[in-house]
């Protein structure tokens, strides 16, 4: 047993709950998000709508490798002389879902575990923080990496490894958010009233960290569309011939000078995409802190 | 006693493919200038790098042996063979022996003179079953037991069995000379990696780099020309084009052909493209369903569009083949180019009861444009109604199961038919990944009678006859012939082109003919 | 009705007391940390399909060799011997032969480590200063023009992949638009990292690149913080100038936040060098570690992977410390 | 900064209005004050009035998203909105320092004690050199009755009490001699004892260093022992100032009379009167008079006109169109008689042998009471003697205790998770703080139907009955929909208690429910639980630290003491006839209200 650090910084500094009632609200109201917004939607619309507006089939062969873009290849072919556009539309759907699958898995057991530790306290907390601690001893890629040398580049497989990492840090930011929720009366007063620790957990304290969770789930995806495209960039993508953002980035990196579009098309995508999840987290957390403020 | 067909000199097999001419391989002119420093970089191994003289993994150890290590046969720049390496002649005799007569005046990097003692450890070396050196894949008929020195520049190499492609065999880059007692410890190359070639290993970093030093008592007088050359492992082949690129190293080996155009728009730099013999194939187990029956063997072949498959996979960066290998054998078979037939690849596979059929294509980057290929047949067999899942995976997880996949892709250097076979057409070749030849064939016996036929005549009968039934039954797709495409900085002269099965010229000859202007 | 039992009650009397059984508490759990961690890294291998030999002889395999070569790595022995005996390989640093080269791990690894070890320290050197100042100046001057750009920029460098930013840096600065820089980080064998400066650039500006923001991020919030409370208002109230509030009051109340995320954040560095390193060729861990899980060598990726989680608890534990030497309330509560 | 002709006045403010800076409504509206030399002005008035942002404006500083938008003020003969920045810095500190609330957040948890006092001094350049800035630390600190020994002044503020605290910050606001130290509610956060020090401390130290102060509360019988005048503050305008025996006496102002009416007092029982409604907050603030919403004695022309500010008399002014009326008709004190019948034989809950831990420590110490049907029992002692403890062990909200706890004669579990649902029915427990006990993602409804819902009622039931409850506790049935940010301190307070009541329990804990209320408030909190306790025979463990809240509440006292219950008996014959050492002491350190007059004064009519 010892004292945690971080749980004594927060009691240093209690922050004042946030209303949460309002904090996405007035989010909106701030610029970076709606930007961020309005990125991400351009996005998600593509990645999900993409496929019905591609002119080819992704897999045709229907140029030379890089050929430049053309009337009928408007932004050009890839490596393989497939069009790049098509591919393009069609490659958002999977990056997208498999980040955002394994996002909500890692934030949604983050959040349990995270509310968990917080409500348990005592050597259940200090144990659930302990394997924080060994999961976040292995950074994301690495752990990653460990994963797939052992079974391969299998999509559930990534799908859980991206959670697995996503998880720890979410139990971390859960429960340093809960800390504080969990010392109001409300809670115990929940608790004179007999009501299940799961009850408690999701119905009186998680809506009061949805700030906090609102944003630390913008910042997941981030990371988890960027692990993903990184672990394709390193080589090691589920099926590197099926249409996704992460794997065009990578095979067509070399044609940065020749065909600038096979490769910047999908990585100006990711970035645009991580860019503006990011902008909405961002967005969140100052209208938080705004209300922690008591400013806007 | 009549010579070997691989001693007598031979024109380019009439019927080859002519080489596609590409732009910007025009080297510097001028004259050759002694001194400086060459920078080479390579794909390689990462840790697997090994130095040994007489065997290798990876291209960068190719590099590295021939710099320092030189065979007793060479071949020309037309994929001949040639005696100018360390034998004077390479004669015949009998039909169960080799009589190898050495240069004399060879010098090792340590002093000492290349003599007979010399050469038969170092054959017995290469053929050493246990070792299972690359240098001795060409040598499977030799006998280890029978290689006797006659004089101290004589040796004879006695065999088991009648073969005619030994001097192919030791022409092998590979099938190098080292003195009497060299061993590959590994740790201490220092003291062992002595050669006879234009360089001397001074030191290896496996994954890294290998630096190079002029012998300054190098056979051919007046070479090498450089002072020192240092090889660098650089896996990814885009680092290697920025490595060329920004200035760090004057020539790199295998630019990825779909950017070619990279090197060719830059005037500092030359495109070095060399049609060679290497080939990339798919190949389909034969002994194993549904390739089991030809008739799908025989479908398959024909969804292939050999053109759109080199254009799309390399680039354009080789020629198109015919289901053939061995290209630059005098043998070669010329038969009708094989075209795409979707209608009677369909008609074919309904025969067989395998219409809509469903297959996995496990492949692996191990050479450049494996992957491409297979998503290109992939995309191609669509049209036959057939669906491919190519299954990309890492080199290991693909290596690992080499010779287990029913159907994966792969890749060969240069041989000529007879070795080709050997390695890879036999049962009991260590690489046969079709498991030719089928059951009642006389493939087998028909080699056999080829490898002690000493007629070139009538050898050549019995290879046209065998490769009749690999054109007809074969388990190789065979799409194209892939050149060899090196680039090198306008700084660098001596790089020739040949039809050689080695990148940037053999290495420049051993780096012995390059220098810097 | 005995809540408490006697012998709880003892052994949280012998809890230790004073800074350094607090160190010596961390440390325990550092130390466990890792020997978990060990564990984990070493099961991840008996998983695997086929083991050790059949990877390494992989083509080749027969029956026979398979055997032999299983005994030589000690492959038939229980997992706890194989287990105990990875761990005290660790420990004497001679933690075996790579399959893939069949020389020690630590004879190619120990170069490589320097030369990760520097990139990652230049790499830090320059983004936490770097960071805490902006950081510290965003919270200052918050809301305002300068800080709007700022966040707005780093959130953007924090939201782009770092081999993206890699590869821009390379397009930028060593071949399609100028040429300072070399393009592929090549150091000699043999040569310490520092007789290279220039191949560090590229790779160390593209860490700093990925760190800074988050660091500088956290920082602003943690300044904001101390900034809104109540002793700072007093501190005003008291006449105390601007300058030295942002310097003496608030600056080292923002500290402990930012020690956790600058720990977080070198850890990151020593996981991120894979990517980075990939991108610019550099003869570190990273490529080491990317080239072993690609040859299947299990042994180098277990070192590779303890070094980086060692690394991490070696981070934190510092950070804890750190921590607590600027946090009096932990500090003096030790006392 | 020599007053040269200031008239004796260290302090003038004329005119001030401060506006919230968004939205440009007022916090504060036209306020004026003066304070003499070595004066003490308390500035009271309810929560959100105004206080502590028109005290700010002495030192001319603007919290956050406030501005100053129109007045003067003059201390020591400077006028303060004329001064630069640097002019405002070298001012703050030297000429007007200030003290704030909260000590435990005021002081840098990472600096020593002795640099923040150094600090304080070293920024204005006083006494020119270290050593006679050191002597000063060590002179202030003996001035606050704090040791002025090296090995003190390096600890950090956590390694002080709050009574400490507040006294580091004291000494710092005194140490350069300002003309005027401005003091923001700097006992709220303390127990009586330690209340008792510090006014003490402040009182003495303002009358040694000569510096005129302005003290802030919502606690009028803290300001009647220290202030010479008293300024009322009510929805950002003074409503009434005069000396503070005129104020305390004769009050003319119904805000001010009836804010009087609502202080219990320690002397004799008495009900509470509350005053109906809520202040207006900035934004929605009347045109006329502010506080004529809730005035019982209003008239149309309140509605239409502020009033202007009437001389009452010498020094003393209200804002009131209704001076006489409010003088002859609202009385401050109503003495009725409050003791019920309590059933004393029937003991329903039975506290015996009680022990308490946290951890390895005992803060309760065999602790035995027992409370009966309808009766309330009050649990006093200073800050940390263990009240929370006893009434959480009670509630089940804390399990590391033994002894017994009965109810009915049955033995409860010690942790509510393993009590029976009647058990939890029948005692419920009632928060300090109604900003944290209701959760403010969740409405009114839903939190007072929970308890419901745990007992399986049906749906329509509960809404009955959560509407019925919310009507018993004088809350429009509406209320159901809003959230708990939308609500007052009271009415939030109200709700705690409507959803304790709503399953009808038989035994209520209450902890400190009021302390964080403003006295009005309280007032009308204490007449509800008064009003329950009568009509449904509830039995109430009231815990307080404020003494004279007791003789307005309960029937029976337990004077708790580090853990120990050092006194027990009935309410009026522990305050009479203390018979432990620390009640009386307890007693003695109670705030007094000097009292008042206890009738309306016939003459004050005509
Ligand atoms: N930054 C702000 N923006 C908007 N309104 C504010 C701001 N600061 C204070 N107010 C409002 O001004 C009013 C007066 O606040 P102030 O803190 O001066 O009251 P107070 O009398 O000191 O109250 P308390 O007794 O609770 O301390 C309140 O209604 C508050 O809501
Ligand atoms: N969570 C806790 N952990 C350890 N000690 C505690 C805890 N809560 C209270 N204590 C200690 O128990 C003792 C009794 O505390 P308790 O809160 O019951 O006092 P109280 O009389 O209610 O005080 P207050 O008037 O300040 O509310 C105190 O000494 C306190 O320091
Ligand atoms: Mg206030
Ligand atoms: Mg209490």
């Amino acid at each position: 047993m010892t004292i945690d650090l971080a749980q004594t910084i927060a009691n240093e500094a209690p922050a004042p709950v946030v209303r949460t009632r309002g904090v996405l609200r007035r989010s909106l109201r701030l610029w970076r998000t709606r930007i961020g917004l309005a990125i991400t939607v351009a996005l998600v619309l593509v990645a999900i709508f993409g496929p019905y507006f591609a002119p080819h089939d992704p897999s045709a062969l229907l140029g030379r490798p890089y050929q430049v873009p053309s009337p009928g290849l408007p932004l050009g072919a890839d490596y393989l002389g497939q069009d790049v556009l098509s591919r393009f539309l069609y490659g958002g759907r999977s990056i997208l879902l498999v980040s955002v699958i394994s996002t909500v898995l890692g934030v949604g057991g983050g959040v349990l575990i995270g509310l968990w530790a917080a409500l348990s306290k005592g050597w259940v907390d200090n144990a659930l923080l302990r394997g924080t601690d060994i999961l976040l001893a292995f950074p994301q890629i690495l752990l990653a990496l460990i994963v797939i040398a052992t079974v391969g580049p299998k999509t559930w497989l990534i799908v859980l490894t991206v959670a697995l990492t996503t998880l720890p840090r979410t139990v971390r930011v859960i429960r340093g958010a809960a800390t504080s929720v969990v010392e109001r009366e409300f809670v115990d007063a929940a608790r004179a009233n007999g009501d299940s620790q799961l009850r408690i957990a999701l119905v009186e304290v998680l809506p009061n960290v949805i700030g906090a969770l609102g944003v630390e789930t913008t910042f997941r995806l981030t990371y988890a569309v960027q692990l993903i495209a990184a672990l394709a960039f390193l080589g090691f993508a589920a099926n590197p011939n099926e249409p996704n953002w992460g794997t065009m980035v990578s095979q067509n990196s070399s044609a940065l000078t020749l065909q600038p579009n096979a490769p910047l098309v999908p990585a100006v995508a990711i970035a645009l995409l991580t860019v503006g999840v990011g902008l909405v987290g961002d967005g969140i957390a100052r209208a938080a802190a705004g209300i922690d403020r008591g400013t806007s | 006693t009549g010579s070997g067909p691989s001693t007598t000199p031979s024109g380019p097999a009439s019927g080859n493919p002519a080489p596609t001419s590409v732009p910007g391989s025009s080297g510097p002119s001028g004259t050759p200038k002694r001194g400086g420093k060459l920078s080479v970089a390579v794909e390689g191994n990462g840790l697997k790098d090994i130095m040994d003289a007489q065997n290798d993994l990876a291209k960068i150890d190719q590099a590295r042996a021939v710099t320092g290590w030189e065979p007793l046969l060479e071949f020309d720049r037309d994929f001949k063979l040639s005696t100018t390496g360390l034998a004077e002649s390479v004669e015949a005799d009998g039909r169960l022996g080799y009589v190898i007569k050495l240069r004399k005046g060879v010098e090792f990097h340590n002093g000492k003179t290349l003599t007979a003692d010399d050469a038969v450890y170092s054959l017995q070396r290469l053929t050493d079953p246990k070792l299972g050196l690359d240098g001795g894949t060409g040598l499977l008929s030799a006998d280890p037991k029978n290689i006797k020195k006659i004089d101290t520049y004589t040796v004879r190499l006695g065999l088991k069995r009648p073969d005619v492609t030994i001097p192919f065999g030791l022409a092998s880059y590979t099938a190098t000379m080292v003195p009497e007692g060299y061993k590959n410890t590994g740790k201490s190359w220092q003291d062992g990696q002595v050669g006879t070639g234009p360089f001397r290993l001074t030191s290896f970093s496996p994954g890294q780099r290998s630096e190079h030093e002029r012998f300054a008592n190098y056979r051919l007088s007046g070479k090498p020309y450089l002072d020192n050359v240092t090889i660098l492992d650089i896996d990814d082949p885009n680092a290697r084009m920025n490595a060329l690129i920004s200035g760090q190293v004057q020539a790199i080996a295998d630019v990825p052909y779909t950017q070619t155009n990279v090197i060719t728009q830059q005037p500092s730099l030359v495109l070095f493209n060399n049609a060679g013999g290497g080939w990339l194939t798919l190949c389909m187990r034969i002994d194993q369903a549904p390739f089991t029956d030809v008739r799908v063997r025989q479908a398959f072949r024909l969804i292939v569009d050999r053109n759109q498959m080199l254009q799309n996979a390399l680039g354009g960066f080789g020629r198109v083949a015919n289901d053939l290998y061995a290209p630059f054998d005098p043998a070669y078979l010329q038969v009708p180019q094989r075209e795409q037939d979707l209608e009677k690849a369909k008609s074919l596979l309904r025969a067989a009861g395998h219409e809509n059929l469903t297959i996995d294509l496990q492949t692996s980057e191990v050479a450049a444009g494996l992957n491409a290929m297979c998503q290109v047949f992939a995309q191609q067999a669509k049209g036959a109604g057939v669906t491919v899942n190519v299954k990309v995976m890492d080199s290991t997880t693909f290596n690992n199961g080499f010779q287990k996949w029913t159907f994966s892709p792969d890749f060969w250097g240069t041989r000529n038919y007879l070795p080709q076979v050997a390695q890879g057409s036999l049962k009991g070749a260590p690489y046969n990944e079709t498991y030719w030849p089928p059951k009642g064939s006389n493939f087998a016996s028909l080699y056999q009678q080829a490898l002690a036929e000493q007629d070139a005549g009538k050898q050549t009968d019995i290879i046209h006859e065998m490769m009749r039934e690999e054109f007809d039954t074969g388990g190789y797709i065979i799409p194209f012939f892939d050149n060899l495409v090196d680039a090198y900085s306008n700084k660098v002269g001596g790089f020739q082109k040949n039809r050689g099965t080695l990148n940037l010229d053999y290495y420049g000859r051993h780096f012995a003919d390059v220098y810097l202007v | 009705m005995t809540k408490n039992s006697p012998s709880l009650r003892l052994s949280r009397r012998l809890r230790p007391r004073g800074l350094a059984g607090l160190v010596a508490v961390r440390i325990a759990l550092a130390v466990l940390t890792l020997v978990v961690v060990s564990i984990i890294v070493f099961a991840s291998t008996q998983l695997l399909p086929g083991n050790a030999a059949k990877a390494k002889l992989g083509k080749q395999a027969t029956r026979a060799s398979l055997t032999a070569l299983e005994k030589q790595l000690g492959l038939d022995q229980s997992a706890f011997h194989q287990y105990v005996h990875f761990v005290g390989g660790l420990l004497r640093g001679d933690p075996g032969n790579s399959l893939t080269s069949g020389q020690p791990i630590m004879a190619d690894l120990t170069p490589r480590l320097a030369n990760s070890a520097f990139l990652v320290l230049v790499a830090a050197a320059i983004s936490i200063p770097l960071s805490l100042l902006i950081g510290s100046v965003a919270a200052v001057r918050r809301d305002g023009i300068l800080d709007e750009i700022s966040s707005f920029l780093q959130r953007v460098l924090a939201s782009i992949p770092e081999f993206v930013i890699g590869l821009a840096l390379i397009a930028l600065f060593a071949t399609s638009v100028l040429q300072v820089f070399p393009a592929v980080s090549i150091i000699p064998p043999g040569s310490p990292p520092w007789s290279n400066l220039d191949a560090i650039w590229l790779p160390a500006l593209t860490l700093v690149l990925v760190v800074t923001p988050n660091i500088a991020l956290i920082m602003r919030a943690a300044m904001i913080e101390v900034l809104e409370s109540d002793y700072i208002e007093s501190a005003r109230l008291t006449g105390v100038p601007e300058r030295r509030i942002v310097v003496r009051h608030a600056l080292p109340n923002a500290l402990a936040p930012a020690f956790q995320v600058i720990a977080l954040n070198l850890a990151y560095l020593a996981g991120g060098v894979i990517v980075v390193e990939s991108v610019f060729s550099y003869t570190g861990v990273g490529v080491a570690m990317r080239d072993a899980v690609l040859n299947r060598d299990f042994p180098t990726a277990q070192v590779v992977t303890m070094i980086i989680a060692g690394v991490y608890v070696v981070t934190n534990l510092a950070a804890d410390i750190g921590t607590i030497l600027v946090t009096p309330r932990l500090r003096t509560r030790l006392a | 900064m020599s007053a040269a002709d200031d008239g004796g006045r260290a302090v003038r403010v004329e005119g001030l209005r401060i506006e919230v800076a968004a939205s440009g409504h007022d916090i504060v509206t036209d306020v004026s004050f003066e304070i003499g030399r070595g004066q003490v002005l308390a500035l009271v008035g309810e929560s959100g009035s105004g206080k502590t942002t028109a005290a700010l404006a002495l030192l001319a500083h603007e919290r956050r998203g406030v501005r100053i938008a129109g007045g003067r003020v003059t201390v020591g003969g400077v006028d303060m909105f004329a001064l630069d920045k640097r002019g405002r810095r070298d001012a703050r500190g030297k000429l007007v320092s200030y003290v704030p609330q909260d000590p435990g957040t005021a002081l840098n948890p990472a600096r020593r004690i002795g640099a923040h006092l150094i600090e304080a001094l070293e920024v204005h350049d006083w006494g020119g050199s270290d050593q006679r800035r050191r002597e000063r630390v060590a002179e202030m600190m003996r001035e606050v009755s704090l040791p002025d020994d090296p090995e003190f002044l390096r600890r950090y503020p956590h390694q002080l009490s709050g009574g400490q605290q507040q006294r580091v910050c004291i000494a710092m606001a005194f140490a350069c001699q300002p003309a005027v130290v401005v003091l923001d509610e700097p006992t709220t956060g303390l127990d009586v004892t330690t209340q008792a020090h510090v006014l003490a401390t402040i009182r003495r130290i303002t009358s040694a260093e000569g510096a005129a102060a302005l003290y802030v509360s919502h606690d009028l019988s803290v300001v009647s022992s220290l202030a010479d005048r008293v300024a009322v503050m009510y929805a950002g305008r003074l409503v009434e100032q005069g000396s503070a025996e005129t104020i305390f006496t004769a009050a003319a102002h119904p805000y001010t009379r009836q804010l009087i009416a609502a202080v219990p007092r320690i002397e004799v029982a008495r009900s509470l009167a509350a005053i109906p409604g809520r202040a207006p907050s900035p934004g929605s603030r009347p045109p006329g008079c502010p506080f004529e919403p809730r005035c019982a004695i209003r008239i149309a022309e309140c509605r239409e006109r502020l009033p202007e500010a009437a001389v009452v008399g010498p020094g003393h002014t209200a804002r009131c169109l209704r001076i006489a009326e409010s003088k002859a008709t609202l009385a401050t004190t109503t003495p009725a008689p409050i003791v019920a019948g309590a059933d004393h034989a029937e003991g329903i809950v039975r506290v015996g042998g009680l022990r308490a831990y946290y951890g390895d420590s005992e803060v309760v110490h065999d602790v035995t009471f027992a409370v009966a049907r309808r009766e309330c029992l009050a649990l006093v002692g200073e800050s940390g003697s263990g009240k929370t403890t006893v009434s959480r062990c009670v509630a089940g909200l804390h399990d590391g205790w033994d002894g017994t706890v009965t109810l009915h004669d049955a033995e409860l579990p010690r942790s509510a998770r393993h009590r029976t649902r009647a058990m939890k029915r029948d005692i419920q427990y009632i928060f300090q703080n109604p900003y944290g006990s209701l959760n403010p993602r969740r409405t009114v409804g839903q939190s007072v139907a929970r308890p419901l819902a745990l007992l399986g009622e049906d749906r329509r039931t509960v809404r009955k009955q959560v509407a019925g409850i919310l009507e018993r506790v004088s809350l429009p049935p509406q209320y159901a929909a809003k959230y708990p940010d939308e609500l007052s301190g009271g009415e939030r307070q109200r709700v705690a208690i409507a959803r304790a009541l709503v399953c009808r329990p038989k035994v209520l804990l209450c902890d400190e429910v009021t302390s964080a209320l403003d006295v009005s408030v309280q007032a009308a909190i204490v007449t509800l639980l008064r009003e329950l306790q009568e009509d449904l025979g509830l039995s109430i463990l009231f815990v307080t630290h404020n003494l004279p809240l007791v003789r307005s509440i309960a029937q029976r006292v337990a004077v708790m003491q580090d853990g120990r219950i050092v006194e027990a008996g009935s309410v009026d014959q522990v305050l009479e006839r203390p018979e432990h050492d620390y009640t009386r002491r307890l007693l003695a350190d109670a705030p007094r209200l000097s009292d008042a007059d206890p009738a309306p004064d016939p003459r004050a009519v005509s």
